[in-house]
């Protein structure tokens, strides 16, 4: 449908309104105090867990209040490659099957310590113990040599990990079973990324490491930043790390708290905090302000409309072939029919807005600047529909086309607060289309209710609206290969597999070939219409004008080293 | 013990006390014509509830379901909105009205089946004691230390379909205790009165004098429990939609309505959405109770006005 | 009196038995559990699956039951699957701060409550009781939260007397500076729970107040020549307080629970908020805990009301 | 064979306490007494307030469950609940209460009040039934468009004449008085009193009369027994008591009655207060160590009294 | 009886009015009464009659919002119908005791009997604490407790009616007030009991010489204790005397009705007296001519007064209404008629 998306496409751009766009760093012309305090509110609306160390926490709630004192081991440019000048460097040998890093001799622990070997492999060694019982293992990682074997409690060293210049020097060498394309990028998945102070961990049983105080009331960090005082869930105070190797902190103090959603809008109008993110349902409110910057970042994520067309048996998807969903055209007549641009211009001001494809145009080269995605175009949908025999009763509803009546169950997640309108709006849409789309269990589904059915491909889904944030390599073999448990809509063609093995075969080492892999599959994906992009928002933040430095931009080590306050 | 055969009790004037209200019907009548208040609050009370059930018939149910997203926060008085449209578009008078009756109706179902429930309960148990009073009240105890917020918002978790039938017999089932105490407490008293055993010795029996004798001579309080348990069931439906655990968007009740103001800004910035259905609710509320008040003083000879 | 209690406490045992169950049951039938959430590419589902069964969520749920048991027995209520930490630890953090929350509550109740019920009770009938009573009906009917929220926005946000969010200030520090603190951070949602919860004491004072006026040995007191004061404060006053008193476990548990609203919107991280986040997050092992505990607490606050009556009220005897 | 014979009959109330709350005493209420009521007489049973009548009377219309002994009615023993029903028991023993208001239903009108048993126990159409409940209230001197109104809509007298027409509703041959006259007035009291003894006299109906006025029972009853602490201190005819007591109790509570004749006052009190200090000083003699009453032993053919054995002889021989 | 001239109390011409919607009724009407000491003065009379309210009126114990006193109550120079709260206050208990008449609900259930007795000895006098408990063992003595320092430790649902209501007997002689009313003293208690605590009423009375405003509606009890006796109906006083003069020469209609409707000893099986009609309610209460005449319809009007007042037929001995001196029952009149004792039912 190359050609038909094309024809469309100027006018459904037509209708969207203007595109937003924001900073993505503060600006503030004023010269910085020294040192100042700043505040920070982290949007939650349960206690953060506090588990203050890479390995063990999955949370994004800890990655915002640790933000201060946590830096990656390495540097990455804005399209997240990894380049020198972090704690430490790398060095991929695609023959050997070996990433060398190389640690930054200054980079010292905020106790002093240096960073070692040690605190490296020992991060490895946190993530696979079975004893820390960490979610960050993943098969990826099982991918250096000798992990799987740690992990199983066979071996009590990492084979593969090496440190040849002993624990405590500054040189480790991965070894791989296999080397991957998306080696190259941070959020690989095979390198991880951060260190672990083994000098200071390593008499915590790895059972009892989550719940020590090591880990919950005095972490060690080597960014600009160290954990000064806490209250568990609530706030925390960083002050600045003496022994950090970068650029001296510039403030006395950072203090994070946690802010209720339903009072976050109220508190950028109040000015409560420096720097608070805004909740897109929320920003049209907030956004006259005086004396506070909306900056902005669109995250690595995106929404989608996901068609159940089998099941997931024996660790493989299996499609049906008889399934009330696979039928492409119809599909596609669902996507056409969806009003997104509209609605997200309704609901977030146009914070919120539809892509065309699954790859998000952060990724750069990666993103098909050409695919249309399937922009709202009711005669479009109506056609298809007639094309493949979905004909209209008496009633308006259409029938499937054997004739018998067509009930489409969409299983949508509570949460936002006006998703519940949404939703409507969707199904009005699809009646509009004679598509009779009712919700699964006839309302909208609470977080775990939602993944429960999904998973376990419950009968009452037909299609469902989901989200993924992905990590800054975006291979989409997790997501949607023929073995991906979380490849939800149970799709699997050979032609789909084909596409996504030739993303990260030896191929794709050479980055033009990737390139064109990725657009092959983002073009295969929006012809069958298995999984329907949606959309993306814009992540923005509140920023009082007094705060200089803050960036949201990918790469630098730690951008809290450069954040300072120019009043007091 | 002598008190046992104290002359007949005699209230302050003298009068001996007459258990029951003379023909309970007219001393309710009169207590209304004589509290300005509660005759005020039972008429408000009426046209509320009638407004409600009857307008809900003159709304189609487009109105309150079908988004509009053109509407959304539509001004009051705009487009034929007279109170305004809320995040979907959807006319709040209209969701208002039916919003109303669906929690009326959910108001009086539970009341309805507490009662019910209660009577059943209170009356086996205070009037034969003994083991079924003791088993009845064992299971009436348990009832009592569930943390009835905490397992409602289970039970909607678990529930596939909660509707508004769940919800009445969820709040039924985890509100009927007090009530069931309440009338144990009423049979233990009146089961010790004479005429209980007048009946059984004129051959009476228990199930009749449960249902016929004792019953009637606590009916009083069904009137005042009843309101109350009305205004609580409103009150647990609201709290619940807020906690988001409501009915679905397609029943509209009060505490959807209500739950608008979810925040401070939107509260501020669409105080139609949610400002009328909560107006709606204390004076309903206000007047249930003002109602309430008067029937308990005319079944409490005591504090009848005259 | 002791040997009462004890065997009150011992009948407890099969209350809380079967509560337990129930609960565990429920917990159980709850879609999804504890690994449901965690989806992201960053993790993989069979590491997931592993962890789902090292912690038992596979076995049949009496099984999971039984070894829930074994363990509570021994005061273990296992780990928060959210939050990575025993679940007697979180417990007790929240649960000193709904302390903290319900006491205050209780003493602004009683603070207002008794005045009130104390002049509804004396003026009945004239403007003041009726103003009372209307107060008391509107505290009763007007939803918990509008208020909250209208009070956070005005007293928190807009006039900034208050803080608006959390149990204490991570700035302060000392003994006396923290509970300062944790004073400063519970005097809004109190005083707001004890102006819109007081309605019940406020009509049990009064009623108790106004029946006791009419009691015999009221008269009996004026015909001694006392005061009307006194005979007001040590007849009326004393014995009005009474079913308050009594009244006084239930209070407790009430606010307990009670608290959840005021918990959410000040996000103020007591049980209440705990329970509601245990659900969501199907953390059973907390949310089972949690219902136990108020169960328990609810029992506790039974028999609390039962003895204090046995000790203001000579004519209960518990023996 | 009397009507109703009385044998040995016991009601105890366990007291429970302890950590089990298990039975650790028993309040006898009622124990141990034997009395027979002939066909048509007024037996009066008098004690003072807790002594057992009325826990007595309600074992007798089968109101209480009786711990042990026998309640004979022409011979059969009813003490069991499905044996009073199989022979429709309470159609022929009936009560009257002593508190008249809370005797009738409140929220009941007079015809249902009275026709209750006749519904139970007789099938009758309903203009049978009216027409026998009007004839009811006619006997207790009521108008007949009574049957339309609520019980407090009487006065205290014409309420326990209600009651008294319920009673008789079903010919009952027993009826229980329980205390039917002491709340009432004087004057009100008299109306009463009155009517009972009229239908008896009309139906030979046979009454427990309980009670602890002695005045009222001289009037009513010619056999009576004193009861004190759950067991009988004296049974006999009115002769026998009022003129020969012979158990210090009954001297007592002849000795209160107040009379109506102000010049012989002084001497009264005088009278009283000598009784008064030979129960005080003399419990032993009227009572066995544990404070309980004796068995009761015949002194004549009409009048035993519960004193141990070698006073009775000394009393017999004085009679003798 | 060495009834003393000294004038206690002197009642003249009082009104109690109770407002019932909105109307003021009299419950009392224009009683006029004296007390001396040393005197037992019975107000007898059926239930309803107004007996109470007049005890009330005396010390001053009405709600002052629907009841309206008129007329005077003369306490030593000291009129106590609309007397200053604090000045009623300082007589009450000291000057003038009540008991009532159901001594349980008339004791606070959660005060210790020592406390609730001492409690008028602290407005009344000077006692120090250690004096008040001694006089509270001293008071319980008196009345015949058995153990004081226990009973004193006791609350009121320990103790027997007749405990009781010696403990209120206690109470109003705490401060030997010359004035005590007792409203129906016995009525709740067993006849043994009444005797009693009527001797113990009596004994104390000859203790501390008070006069004493005995109230019952037992003719038995008046006859056994009292000097003077003054019967009422219906807000109104009947007929007034000597305990002898009214017992031996009952004049009114009312008081010859009552002392026939007894069950008399040597009248075993005859039927008894009863009064026609039942007692008026205060709202339907007939308050012109003579109030008892609808109870004795065979009197033919005219031998009422249109005004009854009270007569005084000899000294001391009063009697309101004329219809006395014609007064017959009917069966006395049938009797002589028809010769024969046989007679009716007396409708009711
Ligand atoms: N259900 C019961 N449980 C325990 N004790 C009881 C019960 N009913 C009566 N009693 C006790 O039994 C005794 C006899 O009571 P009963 O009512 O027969 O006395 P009575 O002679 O009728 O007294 P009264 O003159 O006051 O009516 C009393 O001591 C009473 O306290
Ligand atoms: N507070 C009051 N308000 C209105 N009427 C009253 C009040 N108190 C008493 N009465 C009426 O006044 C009349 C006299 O009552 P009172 O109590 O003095 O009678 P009593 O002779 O003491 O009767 P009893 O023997 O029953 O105690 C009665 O008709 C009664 O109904
Ligand atoms: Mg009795
Ligand atoms: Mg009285």
């Amino acid at each position: 449908g190359n050609s038909s998306s094309s024809s469309s496409s100027s006018s459904s751009s037509s209708t969207s309104t203007k595109k937003l766009s924001f900073p993505d760093t503060v600006k503030n012309d004023k010269t910085a105090i020294s040192g100042g305090s700043l505040t920070m509110g982290l949007i939650t609306d349960t206690p953060f867990k506090g588990i203050f160390n890479e390995e063990l926490s999955d949370d994004n709630n800890d990655s915002t209040v640790m933000q201060f004192g946590s830096e990656s081991l390495f540097k990455t440019d804005s399209d997240y490659k990894f380049v020198d000048g972090g704690a430490a460097n790398l060095k991929l040998d695609q023959k050997a099957k070996t990433a060398t890093i190389t640690i930054n001799p200054n980079v010292k622990w905020s106790d002093g310590q240096p960073l070692t070997a040690d605190d490296i492999v020992y991060a490895y060694k946190i993530i696979a113990n079975p004893a820390t019982k960490s979610s960050r293992y993943t098969d990826s990682l099982a991918n250096i040599v000798g992990m799987a074997e740690y992990n199983a409690g066979k071996a009590n060293e990492i084979s593969g990990i090496q440190t040849p210049d002993g624990g405590t020097g500054k040189t480790v060498i991965l070894h791989f079973k296999q080397m991957k394309p998306g080696m190259i990028k941070s959020g690989n998945g095979y390198i991880w990324e951060s260190a672990a102070p083994y000098h200071y961990l390593k008499d915590v049983p790895f059972k009892s490491l989550v719940s020590s105080d090591k880990i919950r009331k005095t972490p060690l960090f080597f960014g600009p930043y160290q954990l000064s005082k806490l209250v568990a869930g609530q706030s925390a105070v960083w002050v600045p790390n003496k022994y950090y190797y970068g650029a001296k902190p510039k403030l006395s103090k950072i203090t994070i708290s946690t802010v209720t959603p339903s009072t976050a809008a109220q508190a950028i109008k109040s000015k409560s905090y420096d720097i608070l993110g805004v909740q897109n349902a929320q920003y049209a409110s907030v956004k006259n302000t005086k004396g506070v910057q909306f900056i902005g970042q669109i995250p690595l994520s995106y929404s989608y409309l996901g068609f159940k067309v089998g099941k997931f048996e024996k660790g493989k998807n299996v499609e049906d072939p008889n399934a009330k969903m696979n039928n492409v055209k119809l599909r596609q007549a669902i996507a056409y029919a969806m009003n997104i641009d509209q609605v997200q211009q309704k609901f977030t001001g146009g914070l919120t807005f539809r892509i065309p494809t699954l790859i998000p145009a952060q990724f750069g080269d990666y993103f098909d600047k050409s695919a249309k995605g399937f922009p709202y175009n009711i005669a479009k949908a109506n056609k298809l529909l007639d094309e493949a025999g979905y004909k209209k009763g008496k009633d308006g509803y259409r029938t499937d086309p054997k004739g018998k009546k067509l009930t489409i169950h969409l299983a949508m997640m509570s949460g936002n607060v006006n998703a519940a309108a949404i939703s409507k709006n969707y199904i009005q849409q699809w009646k509009s289309i004679g598509l009779r789309v009712e919700l699964t269990s006839g309302k909208l589904l609470e977080f775990n209710s939602f993944y429960d059915k999904v998973q376990n491909d419950s009968k009452d889904i037909d299609m469902f609206m989901g989200a993924w944030s992905l990590s800054s390599e975006p291979s989409p073999n997790d997501l949607y290969s023929a073995g991906a448990p979380f490849n939800f809509t149970r799709m699997n063609t050979t032609e789909q597999s084909k596409l996504l093995a030739d993303i990260d075969s030896a191929a794709s080492f050479n980055e033009q070939h990737r390139i064109a892999a990725f657009k092959k599959w983002q073009e295969y994906m929006n012809k069958e219409a298995y999984v329907v992009p949606m959309t993306n928002s814009w992540s923005v933040t509140a920023v009082n004008d007094r705060v200089k430095g803050y960036t949201l931009k990918v790469g630098g080590p730690n951008v809290w080293a450069d954040v300072a306050v120019t009043s007091k | 013990m002598a008190d046992t055969k104290k002359k007949q009790q005699t209230d302050a004037k003298g009068n001996p006390i007459v258990s029951a209200p003379p023909s309970g019907l007219r001393v309710i009548l009169r207590e209304f014509t004589h509290d300005k208040a509660a005759m005020a609050a039972f008429i408000i009370m009426m046209v509320i509830i009638l407004g409600a059930v009857i307008g809900s018939f003159f709304v189609p149910s487009s109105r309150y379901t079908d988004v509009n997203i053109l509407q959304q926060w539509a001004k009051p008085g705009t487009n034929g909105y007279l109170l305004g449209g809320d995040d979907g578009g959807r006319d709040v008078l209209s969701s208002l009205i039916v919003g109303m009756r669906n929690s009326i109706a959910i108001g009086w179902c539970v009341a309805i089946l507490i009662e019910i429930i209660g009577i059943t309960v209170g009356l086996l148990s205070g009037y034969f004691g003994g083991w079924v009073d003791n088993i009845l009240m064992r299971i009436t105890d348990f009832f009592m230390i569930l943390p009835a917020l905490m397992i409602q918002i289970v039970v909607i978790t678990i529930v596939s379909r909660f509707n508004i039938w769940v919800l009445i017999i969820m709040i039924t089932a985890l509100g009927w205790m007090s009530t069931a105490r309440l009338y144990r407490a009423a049979v233990l008293s009146q089961a010790k009165r004479d005429y209980v055993l007048a009946s059984k010795t004129s051959g009476s029996n228990s199930f009749r004098i449960m249902f016929l004798e004792v019953l009637p001579n606590i009916s009083s309080l069904l009137l005042v429990d009843t309101t109350l348990s009305f205004a609580t069931s409103v009150g647990i439906e609201t709290g619940l939609t807020y906690l988001g655990f409501g009915l679905p968007d397609t029943t509209p009740s009060i505490g959807r309505l209500i739950s608008y103001a979810s925040d401070p800004v939107s509260m501020q910035q669409y105080p139609w959405s949610w400002l009328p259905a909560t107006l709606m609710l204390i004076v309903l509320s206000l007047s249930v109770n003002y109602v309430g008040k008067a029937l308990q003083r005319a079944a409490d000879s005591r504090q009848r006005l005259g | 009196m002791w040997k009462t209690i004890l065997r009150r406490v011992i009948l407890m045992i099969p209350q809380i038995i079967i509560l337990s169950l129930f609960i565990f049951l429920l917990a159980k039938m709850m879609p999804g559990d504890p690994f449901t959430g965690l989806i992201t590419p960053n993790t993989s589902p069979s590491q997931i699956a592993k962890l789902r069964q090292e912690a038992g969520l596979n076995n049949p749920w009496y099984v999971q039951y039984v070894s829930w048991v074994g363990r509570a027995f021994h005061g273990d209520f296992g780990m928060s699957y959210a939050m990575q930490r025993p679940v007697t630890e979180i417990i007790g953090e929240r649960a000193v701060n709904t302390l903290y929350l319900a006491i205050l509550s209780v003493i602004i109740t009683y603070v207002i409550a008794i005045p009130f019920g104390v002049w509804a009770g004396r003026y009945e009938g004239t403007w003041i009781d009726t103003s009372i009573q209307f107060y008391n009906f509107i505290s009763m009917s007007t939803p918990s939260f509008v208020v909250y929220l209208l009070a956070i926005a005005a007293f928190g946000f807009g006039l900034k007397w208050f803080p608006t969010s959390g149990s204490v200030s991570v700035s302060a520090s000392g003994f006396f500076g923290i509970i300062a603190s944790r004073i400063y951070h519970i005097i809004l949602p109190s005083i707001l729970i004890g102006i819109l919860t007081n309605a019940s004491t406020v009509q049990y004072l009064r009623s108790g107040i106004v029946d006791n006026k009419l009691e015999d040995y009221v008269k009996t007191a004026r015909s001694k020549g006392v005061p009307e004061r006194v005979v007001f404060n040590r007849h009326i006053l004393r014995n009005s307080l009474l079913p308050i008193a009594a009244f006084f476990g239930n209070v407790i548990t009430g606010l307990l629970g009670g608290a959840i609203f005021a918990e959410t919107i000040f996000s103020y991280p007591g049980m209440g908020k705990l329970f509601i986040d245990s659900v969501n997050g199907r953390d059973y092992s907390v949310m089972t805990a949690l219902v136990l505990l108020y169960g328990i607490l609810t029992l506790l606050g039974n028999l609390l009301s039962d003895i204090i009556m046995s000790i203001v009220d000579p004519r209960i005897r518990i023996d | 064979m009397s009507l109703i014979e009385i044998k040995d009959l016991n009601i105890h109330y366990p007291i429970r306490s302890g950590f089990f709350n298990r039975i650790t005493d028993y309040v006898y209420a009622v124990d141990g007494i034997n009395f027979d009521i002939e066909e048509g007489e007024t037996y009066g049973l008098i004690g003072e307030s807790g002594s057992g009548k009325s826990t007595t009377g309600k074992a007798i219309v089968g109101l209480e469950k009786v711990t042990s002994g026998q309640i004979l009615y022409n011979g059969q023993d009813v003490t069991n609940r499905h044996e009073r029903k199989k022979i429709k028991y309470n159609k022929d023993v009936q009560m009257i209460f002593q508190d008249s208001m809370s005797s009738l239903n409140p929220r009941k009108r007079i015809e249902d009040i009275i026709a209750e048993p006749i519904r139970n126990f007789e099938s009758m159409t309903d203009t049978e039934e009216r027409d026998r409940v009007k004839e009811l209230l006619d006997i207790v001197g009521m108008p007949s468009d009574s049957i339309y109104k609520y019980p407090h809509e009487f006065s205290g007298g014409q309420r326990q004449r209600i009651g008294v027409a319920r009673a008789v509703a079903t010919h009952p041959k027993l009826i229980v008085a329980d205390e039917p006259v002491s709340a009432l007035d004087l004057s009100v009291q008299a109306q009463v009193l009155n009517f009972m003894k009229q239908i008896q006299k009309e139906f030979n109906i046979s009454y427990l009369f309980i009670s602890h006025d002695l005045g009222v029972v001289k009037h009513m009853c010619r056999n009576l027994a004193i009861m004190h602490r759950g067991r009988l201190v004296e049974v006999g005819t009115r002769e026998d008591i009022y003129n020969n007591p012979q158990h210090i109790y009954t001297k007592r509570l002849l000795a209160a009655i107040p009379k109506v004749n102000p010049s012989g006052r002084e001497a009264d009190k005088a009278h009283r207060r000598e009784v008064e200090r030979e129960f005080q000083d003399h419990q032993d003699k009227w009572y066995d160590k544990d404070g309980k009453v004796f068995p009761l032993q015949q002194i004549t053919a009409t009048h035993s009294v519960a004193l141990p054995p070698d006073e009775v002889t000394q009393i017999k021989s004085e009679v003798g | 009886m060495d009834t003393s001239d000294e004038l206690l109390l002197d009642i003249q011409h009082l009104h109690t009015a109770f407002r019932v919607h909105d109307h003021f009724y009299d419950a009392v009407d224009d009683i006029s009464l004296t007390l001396h000491k040393n005197e037992i003065l019975a107000l007898v009379g059926e239930s309803g009659s107004g007996k109470s309210t007049l005890a009330t009126s005396i010390i001053g114990l009405h709600n002052p919002r629907n009841t309206k006193v008129t007329g005077d109550i003369m306490y030593n120079e000291l009129n106590l119908v609309g007397l200053n709260e604090a000045l009623f206050n300082r007589i009450r208990g000291n000057d003038i005791g009540m008991i009532f008449q159901d001594p349980l609900s008339a004791l606070n259930p959660l005060m210790r009997i020592g406390e609730q007795i001492a409690e008028s000895l602290v407005y009344h006098t000077k006692l120090n604490e250690k004096e008040r408990e001694a006089r509270v063992l001293q008071l319980l003595e008196q009345v015949g407790i058995p153990d004081p320092p226990l009973t004193a430790h006791q609350y009121p649902h320990e103790l027997s009616g007749g405990m009781r209501q010696r403990v209120m007997i206690a109470i109003a002689i705490a401060c030997k007030p010359p004035i005590i009313i007792a409203d129906e003293p016995t009525t709740a208690l067993d006849v043994t009991i009444q005797a009693q605590i009527l001797d113990l009423l009596e004994d104390i009375q000859k203790e501390i010489g008070s006069g004493i405003l005995l109230i019952t509606h037992d003719l038995g009890v008046v006859a056994e204790t009292a000097d003077t006796v003054a019967v009422m109906y219906s807000g109104q006083i009947v007929e007034q005397g000597s305990v002898y003069q009214v017992f031996e020469h009952p004049l009114h209609p009312y008081t010859r009705s009552l002392l026939r409707s007894m069950p008399q000893a040597d009248s075993d099986d005859e039927e008894l007296h009863v009064i026609q009609g039942t007692v008026p309610s205060l709202v339907n209460m007939q308050r012109t001519g003579d109030r008892f005449a609808p109870r004795i319809p065979w009197m033919p009007a005219s031998s009422h007064e249109e005004h009854p007042v009270l007569h005084e037929v000899e000294p001391g001995h009063l009697v309101r209404c004329t219809c006395y001196k014609t007064f017959y029952f009917p069966d006395e009149k049938e009797a002589a008629a028809a010769g024969a004792p046989q007679n009716a039912n007396e409708g009711e």
